[in-house]
């Protein structure tokens, strides 16, 4: 049966009736986990302790422990900050700017995208502190009145950053939560017991009255406009952390697009990545379609060439360029010592996607879902060369240096990929992962 | 007097008459189990629009004169030269000034919203009032 | 209590006796006060005081000032005004306050008993001795004294010592005994000795082998000189050698000859002068006539010059009013080197320089240093157990003489092996007591500088250790109750005519003058020479390897100071690990600087092999090969039999690829510029017509009264690193180690890069913070901890950073430098090298950034003084560590607004350039090179 | 409701206390005096006796460093003036013993601060500016928190450099 019933061919009473059902299916998840649901957050959590062990020793005896060197000063923490911060983009793309088109394959994926954002902002906050030499001191990258009577740089992109994440997570949260309160009512009303008090205070005491869901529709129309200017403009301030700077391969006017582009790409990867078990473990087959996984494929494959795009112009400024400097950059990058991160990142984001010009790649979910995890690691490897080979390689050729990351760097790379699923696994297991108020809502269309 | 419909369209009828016969929207209590254009769009026929907006503006404005208006006081306050740039170098204002923008106005209209819809509604958190998913119309006869 | 702790409690510090205990204090936070203030003149507490001392870490015996604060030295710089090193100080004499400070420096005397050795008194010690020499004594043998080498009134004291104990004062052991130089003195002038080359009086100097900047005689000194001739114009340059050196880089014109072709070329140059009628003193008849001849094609073909070359060279030198011609080196440590050494000296004679630019009256003093024959002979003695104690002091021969020798083993017959010195080696191993050494610095002393200045020194420091000095051992084997100090007194007095010791030692030296007398060349000695030896050898055939004597470590002694290891040669920029420079014809496979991967060859000569990495010098002749002396298997060094000279030349030595690489810690990620016009070619013009470099949008910036500034002069710069180990000690720069340097984790703040051309030139490059005045790591710093002062300066606020490591990756010259750990944590501040740290700097702490400040302290300081009077800081006041170190004035510091200052004047010339000056940096550093200054002058 | 209100109360106070605590504990480290070998009154030298600080301090006005004085200024009085004190015969023992009294440091400069007391003193700041009155206490406390605040606040007020590098070394 297709979610695009419509009420049309339906009685009042079966409309109801549908509407019931939809909320027992899609609260169902919401119950006491099983064994599986256990090992998976108890992986989580091994994982996250992994990654506080490995930064406890970093803080203790200092960033030698990582690869770190001269030249390359920025290595894998800030390669999985701009990747977690990539993630986070299709959350807010998904539930606001394709709010705004009207999209309606939105509203199957938006809540956990969202809950997807946030997760991931809250991770990809955690690295500016984690690369910091001193992070006992990071309270004073914040402009807060101090007796020392010292304000930040503001002119300085790491401030921009600060700025940035910290509106962009607030935002989200706030958004995701608007979203939720509808919901959480809804919870309210089918649980019983501690459930249902706690529910009932997260949803603020909603009643779903006429005034509510007018002053509602308000917000969460404002909100999407704000948040939409808001997500395009969070990955081109991180991509200003690097074309802001005069290093060659960083500083160029493309990064924002491109970076915003790879965002997305990574996002909607993601979220296939994440929709595709759930669906099936929480039997949502009804709801979420194949037509609406081929039309996130579609977006994929979009953002793909816009990526594969943005990698040629590089390659194409540079020609043009007549700049010895940037155009050894990227010989090095194609040709260099970290020729094998570059091609691993051709093959995963510009080979890959392309298979998706074949429709019954783009149906098939088991396919969606294995090609979503190349193209995430492609994304990794994106930044990664990006911010190593660009160091690697600047100037002066006393200063060329060749960069590894150590253990302790995967150690807390790992650990934030257990750090986000954790969350994501407590959500699923806590919050509806559809819209159900907006599912009920297009019944009524 | 309290009318339940499975239906929205005898929903919206019911309204009709309701208004038709000169009570105002702000006399009964309508509770929809998901937001709806229709009804709404019926609804402001008798009743202004949400003035949500103006919590929007205020928070956007506010957020964006403190963008520029804080950078520049912190480095009139104590004035330290990098990069050759002059001190009040605005264009760098204007990342935080839209940052904040955003994030005030986000924040204001969240305000504005529960401010507008009485919420937190201490009371009805752990008593609340559940109509399921039809649409009711309280009236007060 | 940490040092730095230990210092913000002046106020403070006891008298001289609890200073020692205070060190090692444990309890926090106590302010001891002095029970009588000290009675020194100049003493305020906490500020800086300057003494003068001897740098010891070779026997050139340059002028050192040590500047003292809180009682401990904290800086070791060049005498200013000493005669011979006029204010600067090499790398390694930079280096050597390490030496007083180092963790492992043998701390007190210690003897075998029952084949274990164990800590005794000094007392015992000196019994234990004074009982092995009358033992030996009664049964006959001959107990026997080797030092390095012994000058001015230790030598003198040396001898009574000697006569008193019955002890035989063997010659002095040098393993650089530059002994084919000194017969050929002997045999040509009566003088076994090398005399003063008078560089900066000279208009044409032909160096032949003479690695005159690097570790000939006294590198500052020839650096010195050098330079004054070039800024008096009119004054050329060549190197000649078989390999590769930083000398040869640096002269004007560097011509490679064949391995062992050397003494053609002089003969040639003989030749060519006698034959043309040219020069000052005439040859006899008889000489003349006996003098092989030698024509252009011959010598071309044994040299491997081109003709044009040889016959400009020997018309430039003929024409030459005042020429100098400087053997040594490679050139006289091979075969046949005699030979050399005596054309040399002829060419010297006939040339009329000796006298003039070949100063026998200003010598080096070597007259009572020996050669390998004499280790021959001692170790034939030793095997013939004719040898009862045998001191050893001040020098180390096990390290250094060919292992065919035997010398271990030999000196395992003598009946006691007393040895002297400051640092654990192979020779400590097997000696049966220790003395150990007091430095320098802790000590009395007198050292011959030349044989005309007698350098003084009284101790600067208290003893760190149970430790005493050479002098003092001697008093004691001696039951001399006087201490050496004292005696030393009454013999300045005495054989320097000193009257005011005090002032003597304010002065540094003793101006004593030296008259060797109305010198001729020995006509009947030179034929007897020429008819009876055959002059010029054959060039070597097949793969040559030299082991060269080290910048960093000369001949291995200066090993035992860490920083000399952590400071990359200035050629290849490898720091630690040992390695094989050869040429690119040997083809042994790819260098990937960036990665640090080097092939590993095997090295084999004289049937001996070695394993290790390869650094392929460009440049290097075909078949050549060389490694640092003390990096060599001694297998392959072999002697000289009829002089003793160390031949350091492995003849059919052979590099073969083993097809292996290993990691090397090579600090250059390249050895070329890339076509990256770092250091501008004459030509190269930054976007001509494109755009005006320095043009911005943003208001100028305004300095008050200084903008501090630099002008590196890259023509004068020699690449010695001096500059760097001064900054080093200077600013608290941890030693990190070969680990963190594979790792790419060096910490030094000034850097020397060298560049290699394919026209066969090297530039090298000073890097170090360029203090921009629009500088791209201002801009991204979150918290303002770097940021540009009204001074000018790019201040780095250690104590702000929070470790964003942003403002590096920001820096186009990568000269930020990250504090991965704590060094200090790490053990880069052992104790007691924590009281050589400067207390003016801050010890960064992890996760910090750190810099070049352009000795932030010091311009502190200096306008702290000024202040006090109530005045503007004046030129020339305020020197940075690396400009006070640098032998050659390549760096002048000074402030750019004021319009009359040197660095004004020379930031202001024509074809100077800055580093990346298109990327708009604007910095307050200006280069001027060899071509563009050219055009200049 | 009425669950909500007790919990924000009980949280609001909690903050409140833990604050107002960690004040507590800031104040406490500068106002509190340490135990000194010796128990020297400075009332009674610098105000009864009516001593310059610099009689005892020598070099505040040509050092860095305002330096404790040496034993052998204590002893140049308390040789003669003998006043009958416990308090002395401890000196006495120390100087007998040709022992160093171990003051306790009380003020303290971070180590990454160029200070220099001459600087201060030619600028015509009192030493009480910093140290407080001692004329008036018998034992050393720290009266100011030394901390960048502190320094700055006065730098500002009498116009003096605010350049990072004037003091940050």
């Amino acid at each position: 049966m297709s979610s695009d019933a419509h009420a049309n061919a339906r009685t009042p009473e079966e409309v109801v009736q549908y509407k019931d059902k939809m909320e027992r299916d899609i609260y169902a998840a919401i119950s006491k986990p099983n064994w599986k649901f256990w090992a998976a957050l108890a992986l989580a959590v091994t994982c996250v302790g992994i990654g506080a062990v490995s930064w406890a020793t970093q803080i203790i005896r200092g960033l030698g422990v990582t690869g770190l060197m001269n030249p390359v000063g920025w290595g894998v923490y800030i390669t999985d900050f701009v990747f977690w911060v990539g993630i986070a983009h299709s959350g807010t793309l998904i539930s606001a700017i394709l709010y705004l088109f009207r999209a309606k394959f939105r509203s199957r994926f938006n809540r956990a995208a969202e809950a997807m954002t946030i997760f991931a902002v809250l991770t990809a906050g955690l690295f500016p502190l984690i690369h910091l030499g001193r992070v006992w001191l990071f309270y004073w990258l914040l402009p807060y009145p101090n007796q020392r009577y010292l304000w930040v740089n503001f002119r300085s992109p790491l401030v921009w950053d600060v700025f940035a994440v910290s509106t962009y997570l607030t935002v989200s949260a706030v958004f995701w939560y608007v979203g939720l309160i509808p919901d959480l009512a809804i919870a309210r009303r089918i649980k019983s017991g501690i459930q249902k008090k706690i529910y009932g205070i997260a949803s603020l005491g909603w009643t779903g009255t006429f005034k509510e869901w007018q002053h509602y529709n308000q917000l969460y129309k404002f909100l999407a406009a704000l948040a939409t200017p808001l997500v395009l403009s969070v990955h081109s301030v991180v991509s200003w952390d690097f074309a802001m700077a005069v290093v060659y391969g960083w500083h160029t006017t493309i990064f924002a697009p491109y970076f915003v582009a790879g965002a997305i790409f990574s996002g909607c990867a993601m979220v296939i990545t994440l929709m595709v078990p759930i669906r099936n473990i929480f039997s949502l087959e009804e709801y979420i379609t194949i037509d609406d996984f081929e039309k996130l494929a579609k977006l994929l494959m979009f953002t793909g060439l816009v990526v594969s795009y943005a990698y040629m112009i590089e390659l194409a400024l540079a020609y043009y360029s007549g700049n010895v400097y940037e155009q050894q950059q990227f010989e090095y990058r194609l040709f260099g010592d970290y020729a094998w991160a570059y091609w691993t990142m051709i093959l995963c984001n510009v080979i890959s996607p392309l298979t998706l010009f074949y429709r019954p790649a783009r149906r098939s979910l088991m396919f969606l879902w294995i090609l979503s995890i190349p193209i995430n690691i492609g994304m990794w490897f994106e930044r990664f060369n990006i911010i190593v080979i660009s160091l690697a390689k600047d100037f002066d050729p006393y200063a060329f240096g060749y960069y590894t990351p150590s253990i302790v760097e995967w150690g807390i790379t790992i650990g934030s990929f257990g750090w986000f699923f954790m969350y994501f696994l407590i959500f699923t297991k806590t919050l509806p992962v559809l819209s159900v108020t907006e599912l009920k809502e297009e019944v009524e269309h | 007097m309290e009318y339940r419909f499975d239906d929205k369209h005898s929903f919206m009828e019911k309204l009709e008459e309701v208004f038709k016969s000169g009570v105002k929207p702000n006399d009964v209590k309508m509770v929809l189990p998901h937001p709806d254009h229709d009804i709404e769009h019926l609804v402001e026929e008798y009743t202004p629009a949400s003035k949500l907006k103006f919590f929007t503006l205020a928070g956007g404005l506010t957020g964006c004169f403190t963008g520029f208006a804080f950078p520049s006081f912190t480095v009139l306050d104590w004035p330290l030269i990098t990069g050759g740039k002059p001190l009040l170098s605005w264009p760098a204002w204007v990342v935080i000034a839209f940052e904040l923008t955003i994030l005030l106005g986000a924040l204001a209209s969240f305000t504005g919203m529960l401010f507008l819809s009485k919420l937190p509604r201490f009371s009805k958190m752990l008593s609340p009032d559940e109509y399921g998913n039809q649409y009711v119309l309280i009236t007060d006869e | 209590m940490k040092r730095r702790d230990f210092l913000k409690f002046v106020g403070m510090a006891s008298s001289a006796s609890i200073l020692a205990s205070c060190g090692v204090e444990k309890s926090s936070e106590k302010i001891i006060p002095y029970l009588v203030p000290p009675d020194v003149e100049d003493y305020i507490p906490g500020e800086a005081m300057y003494r003068n001392t001897v740098c010891t870490e070779c026997s050139a015996g340059c002028g050192a000032t040590a500047k003292i604060i809180e009682w401990n030295p904290i800086k070791l710089d060049g005498q200013a005004g000493h005669p011979l090193n006029d204010g600067a100080l090499c790398m390694r004499g930079q280096a050597s306050l390490v030496r007083l400070y180092h963790p492992n420096r043998l701390s007190n005397p210690r003897i075998r008993k029952g084949g274990a050795l164990e800590d005794v008194s000094w007392d015992e010690a000196i019994k234990f001795v004074r009982d092995g020499l009358s033992k030996a004594n009664s049964s006959g043998k001959k107990s026997v004294y080797l030092a390095g080498q012994t000058t001015g009134s230790l030598s003198t004291l040396l001898d009574s010592f000697a006569s008193q104990s019955g002890v035989e004062r063997l010659p002095a052991y040098e393993a650089f005994s530059h002994a084919n130089l000194r017969r050929a003195n002997s045999i040509l002038f009566n003088i076994n000795d090398i005399p003063g080359y008078k560089i900066d009086e000279s208009d044409y100097l032909l160096s032949v082998g003479a690695d005159l900047i690097e570790t000939f005689l006294n590198p500052v000194s020839n650096s010195q000189q050098i330079y004054k001739a070039r800024k008096g114009g009119h004054f050329t340059w060549v190197h000649v050698e078989p390999a590769i050196s930083l000398t040869g880089y640096k002269a004007d014109e560097r011509k490679t000859v064949k391995p062992g072709g050397e003494s053609s070329l002089l003969l040639f140059l003989l030749n060519y002068m006698v034959s043309n009628g040219l020069g000052k003193n005439a040859l006899s008849s008889n000489l003349r006539d006996g003098l092989p001849s030698i024509s252009m094609g011959q010598a071309a073909s044994a040299t491997g010059l081109s003709e044009d070359d040889l016959n400009h060279m020997a018309q430039a030198f003929a024409q030459a009013k005042h020429p100098l011609l400087i053997v040594g080196g490679s050139a006289t440590s091979q075969d046949g080197g005699l030979s050399t050494a005596v054309l040399a000296g002829m060419i010297q004679w006939v040339s009329g320089m000796i006298g003039t630019t070949v100063d026998f009256n200003n010598a080096e003093g070597m007259n009572n240093v020996g050669s390998l024959l004499d280790i021959k002979n001692l170790a034939d003695r030793l095997n013939g157990n004719q040898i009862g104690v045998a001191f050893i002091a001040r020098t180390n021969p096990l390290a250094t003489v060919p292992a065919s020798m035997k010398l271990a083993e030999s000196l395992g017959n003598a009946a006691m092996r007393v040895v002297m010195t400051d640092f654990d080696s192979e020779l400590t191993e097997m000696a049966d007591v220790i003395l150990p050494l007091s430095n320098g610095m802790e000590s009395w002393g007198d050292v011959a500088a030349s044989t005309a200045v007698t350098s003084v020194m009284k101790p600067v420091v208290s003893k760190l250790y149970d430790t005493l000095s050479e002098g003092d051992i001697l008093m004691k084997l001696m039951g001399q109750a006087e201490d050496y100090g004292t005696w030393l007194q009454s013999q300045w007095k005495d054989v320097l005519g000193v009257s005011d010791v005090d002032a003597l030692i304010k002065k540094g030296y003793a101006d004593t003058g030296y008259s060797a007398g109305n010198i001729t060349m020995n006509a009947n000695a030179a034929q007897s020479f020429v008819s009876g030896n055959k002059l010029t050898g054959a060039a070597a055939a097949g793969g040559v390897l030299y082991a060269v004597p080290s910048i960093r470590a000369f001949d291995g002694r200066s090993t035992d100071i860490p920083l000399t290891t952590e400071i990359p040669d200035p050629l290849s920029t490898v720091s630690y690990g040992n390695y094989v420079s050869v040429s690119e014809a040997a083809n042994v496979g790819e260098v990937n600087p960036i990665l640090k991967d080097y092939p590993v060859v095997s090295v084999e000569g004289k049937g001996a092999s070695m394993e290790l990495p390869a650094f392929v010098q460009p440049h290097m002749p075909e078949n050549v090969a060389t490694i640092q002396f003390h990096q060599l298997d001694k297998s392959m060094l072999t002697m000289d039999s009829n002089t003793g000279e160390l031949i350091t030349r492995v003849d059919g030595a052979s590099v073969n690829a083993t097809g292996r690489t290993t990691k090397l810690s090579a600090l250059a990620g390249g050895f070329d510029q890339q076509h990256r016009q770092l250091i501008p070619k004459p030509g190269d013009h930054h976007h001509e017509g494109e755009f005006e470099i320095g043009q911005t949008l943003y208001p100028e910036i305004k300095y008050e009264t200084y903008r501090w500034g630099m002008h590196i002069d890259l023509e004068s710069c020699t690449g010695c690193e001096a500059c760097v180990a001064a900054c080093y000690i200077e600013n608290n720069i941890p030693v990190t180690g070969e680990d963190q340097h594979l790792m790419g984790r060096e910490m030094s703040w000034i850097r020397i890069q060298p560049y290699y051309n394919e026209d066969g030139t090297m530039d090298s490059l000073v890097m170090m913070c360029q203090q921009c005045g629009t500088a791209p790591c201002e801009n991204v710093c979150p918290v303002y901890a770097t940021y540009h002062n009204d001074e000018g300066l790019n201040v780095m606020v250690y104590n702000r950073c929070v470790g964003t490591r942003y403002c590096h990756n920001n820096c186009p010259y990568k000269v930020r430098r990250f504090n991965y750990f704590d060094w200090t944590d790490e053990g880069a501040w052992a104790e007691p090298m924590t009281r050589m740290l400067n207390p003016d700097v801050y010890v960064r702490p992890k996760g910090v950034m750190e810099k070049c400040t352009f000795c932030l302290h010091r311009i502190r300081s200096g306008k702290d003084f000024a202040k006090d009077e109530n005045r503007d800081v004046r030129d020339g006041e305020i020197q940075v560590a690396c400009q006070q170190a640098c032998p050659t004035n390549a760096i002048t510091f000074g402030n750019l607004k004021d319009k009359n200052s040197e660095v004004y004047k020379k930031s202001q010339m024509d074809k100077n350039f800055k580093v990346l000056e298109l990327l708009g940096t604007n910095p307050a550093i200006t280069y001027s090179t060899k071509a563009n200054k050219e055009e200049h002058a | 409701m009425r669950n909500i209100v007790p919990i924000l109360l009980f949280g609001f106070f909690a903050t409140m206390s833990a604050a107002l605590m960690g004040f507590g504990a800031y104040w406490d480290t500068f106002e509190h005096a340490e135990p000194q070998p010796i128990a020297f009154p400075h009332d009674t030298h610098a105000g009864k006796l009516g001593l310059e600080c610099t009689h005892c301090h020598t070099s505040v006005e040509k050092s860095r460093f305002a330096t404790v004085p040496a034993m052998s200024i204590c002893m140049s009085c308390h040789e003669n003036a003998q006043i009958d004190s416990p308090e002395l015969d401890k000196l006495k023992e120390y100087w007998t013993n040709k022992e160093p009294v171990p003051w306790v440091r009380i003020h303290s400069m971070a180590d990454h601060v160029y200070f220099s007391h001459k600087r201060h003193i030619k600028a015509g700041v009192e030493c009480a500016t910093c140290h407080g009155d001692m004329t008036v206490v018998k034992e050393v406390k720290k009266v100011r928190t030394f901390s960048m605040g502190f320094c700055v606040g006065c730098h500002r007020a009498n116009n003096a450099p605010q350049e990072c590098s004037t003091c940050h070394k």
